[in-house]
């Protein structure tokens, strides 16, 4: 039978190798893998090359993981934001590297990736700093860049919901890089608030079939503070 | 200067009067997420935000606030009747196909042929971040931005060719100012609105661009 | 208030154009824009370029399309099938002219349409006759052949169920080329059983945002005929 | 030539035991859909359906029958628990980015390195097509065909090189025969198993192939 279940947060990890470039579903801290995080962090995994939108904000997530010094280079969109004082201070240290993308090209990158795509001509940064030395060409009378395909050793994503396959649902705007990273990643590995029946989540609203996903793990609701009593 | 010039928020109910009902509307994080109080009572237009959602509401209450429902400046929002959810290549494959009718940005300059710089100072030692800037520049049918004319030193920000670093090359539609309306162009930028005291001519003077007047046309 | 239903299938089909580049949902007879197609027929809009996995089969929906003469050429991946004569005998007249386009090429081509994509390079094709006279390059040790946007200025869908926004849910594999189609026309017209209070349908779960969608006609249920009792 | 080469399903049969639990599976239509029907009891195996679905169940039988629910050859299929709906373009970037194990198609000829033509016999008149059959072909893990290794005159569909249209280029993984099973590569094929009588000598004659004997090796 198959179950991609998994009992624990360091279960769920496993393999995950030093060097590694990881994809981290959330924009911000919505749909951020908090738990996954925290495991990379107990288990000490290092000189990884991390892929989110953002680049951690306050002292916990993603900022606990560069803080941990356990991040060689960040690839995102956004790293400058209220808060990112960890990521701030090691850049301007040079102890971490970034590549800076703009949003879309950083979803497009990754979509590529899942969807075989060998590298895509998109309107976005012609013109601009990003498309510094890239390839571009006037399709239709338009300008674009040559972008490829953005690929990981591991994606670690939230979801709400999940059965024995995989498929996984999502809550709201949480779902946002989570299914297209579960696509570019040789390894997938998704936390969840549950895990249900095969069969109990309606087929035509699954938005990413099992699939893409290697290990479930469920973290329990995170809705159970009573301050989210109305969310519930 | 002058005195009548467009408060911000009257320069957001200007943008909000020029937005037609049924349109898809993204709007950018500062003086344009504004534009959203000011949409006229019982004109639909549905807002877009970049992290996967059209429909989107008001800014959350606190006893409204859900973790799974932010808006692009990470600030927790609402949702509307119709509205929908889409991942994130999804979401700016919308932006970038060309399916937003109006979206509206702050810009620290843009060129006279409506080139877009509002990602960047380029201040050395800044830490540099684009976001979505790059994707709503160049995706929109049309792009608006809004801004004051003038910096605090008095230089005006709309200019001959950018000096800050771009977001975007020649995809500003129209620029709502304190002072007045523009359209820039492939052959230069025309003042459609006027508002205070300033002419084109004293704009003219101020901005040091060959300005055309098309006060006269409806706009 | 925004209302993109319209009364009836002529109302919805106002503004097709003599000539115009049509793409029509559907997978074989599953998700055909039947009502649709029938209204195009009784309209005579003629000289049309169809988008469609198939070219027709029988006497009804896309073939019936070809016999009132009004296609000019057919962009497809699968014409040939059991019944497809209509298409047969005018393309062996040198009647209808044929694009032919792997299905995947031909999903993504518009995928890419619909999402600003001005080209993209795709393993699929490589070294066969499809590639012919295509740029074609090497990426990362694999070969590509680069493929361009198929935008239409119609699309003809068929949808379950639609609110007042045009927002779309699908039945089934049904859904198939409905959603990206959506995408990569001007002007984009959606058959579906019903049309539902705006808010009665889950966010989560729309398939096509209104955004993508211009006119909605309800054509009723397609499983009243008590042949269907059992998946009404 | 033999009599105890395989029959059609007992090839299917062949292939089904190949597929371990938990793979994800196109079966092409014709012999290899007969593929799911071998399949052991008990093992869990996804299967997938081009036109935009997973966990594809068995043929509908009459009262089950939706028009909403076919899978790639047209005919009406069933949902299994766990199955999930999406849209072309979606199931092809599944297919084209290497997330399907295995997939099995017919052929019409193999060639010694893999390349695989199974979409056109060429025939002067003959209205072309494709389908999904380019996608399949180099997007899954593994490219099982399945095939008759003669033709009803006696000519071997294992070629050196291709003469029909090619469907995709060294694309083949391994090919399933009545009487052998063979993998080609870039260094030429190799004989993994062998049914009824045949030696490898005696393919190597049959087809004029070099083949490598590596049926002493665990498959």
């Amino acid at each position: 039978m198959i179950d991609k279940q998994v009992r624990d947060v360091p279960a769920a990890l496993g393999g995950v190798e030093h060097g590694a470039t990881v994809m981290i579903g959330g924009f911000g801290e919505t749909g951020l893998p908090e738990a996954l995080i925290d495991g990379l962090i107990d288990r000490g995994i290092g000189g990884l090359t991390i892929v989110n939108n953002n680049a951690g904000t306050g002292s916990t997530g993603i900022a606990a993981l560069l803080k941990a010094g356990l991040v060689t280079k960040v690839i995102c969109s956004f790293p400058r934001q209220v808060g990112s004082t960890v990521f701030d201070d090691l850049y301007r240290a040079g102890e971490v590297e970034l590549e800076l993308v703009p949003q879309g090209t950083l979803a497009e990158r990754i979509r590529a990736a899942g969807a075989g795509i060998g590298g895509f001509f998109t309107p976005t940064g012609f013109g601009t700093e990003v498309a510094a030395g890239k390839e571009t060409r006037e399709i239709g009378g338009r300008n674009y860049v040559l972008e490829y395909p953005l690929f990981a050793d591991v994606a670690l994503i939230s979801a709400f919901r999940a059965d024995r396959f995989g498929n996984l649902v999502y809550r709201k705007t949480a779902r946002n890089f989570g299914p297209i990273m579960a696509t570019a990643a040789s390894t997938t590995i998704a936390q969840v608030d549950e895990v249900v029946d095969a069969g109990s989540i309606d087929p035509e609203t699954i938005i990413t079939p099992g699939i893409f996903v290697d290990r479930v793990v469920a973290i329990g609701s995170r809705f159970e503070n009573e301050m989210w009593a109305h969310v519930r | 200067m002058c005195a009548d010039r467009l408060t911000r928020a009257q320069i957001a109910e200007r943008v909000a009067r020029a937005i037609p009902e049924g349109s898809y509307v993204n709007l950018g994080i500062g003086l344009p997420t504004r534009v959203a109080d000011y949409l006229p009572k019982g004109r639909e237009v549905i807002l877009h935000t970049e992290n996967g959602m059209l429909g989107m509401g008001p800014a959350a209450r606190s006893d409204e606030v859900d973790p799974d429902l932010v808006n692009a400046g990470k600030v927790p929002v609402t949702e509307t009747p119709g509205a929908s959810y889409f991942h994130h290549a999804d979401s700016f494959g919308m932006m970038r196909g060309g399916h937003l009718d109006v979206c509206v940005l702050g810009a620290f300059q843009v060129s006279a042929t409506g080139d877009l710089a509002n990602w960047s100072t380029g201040a050395p030692g800044a830490i540099p971040a684009i976001g979505g800037a790059m994707d709503l520049a160049i995706g929109a049918k049309n792009v608006y931005v809004v801004m004051d004319l003038f910096t605090r030193d008095g230089v005006s920000k709309l200019v001959e060719s950018c000096s800050y670093p771009l977001t975007g090359v020649g995809c500003v539609t129209r620029i709502y100012t304190d002072v007045a309306v523009f359209e820039p162009g492939p052959d230069g930028v025309v003042v459609v609105e006027l508002f205070g005291d300033f002419t084109v001519e004293s704009l003219r003077e101020a901005t040091g661009l060959a300005l055309a007047d098309g006060t006269g046309a409806t706009t």
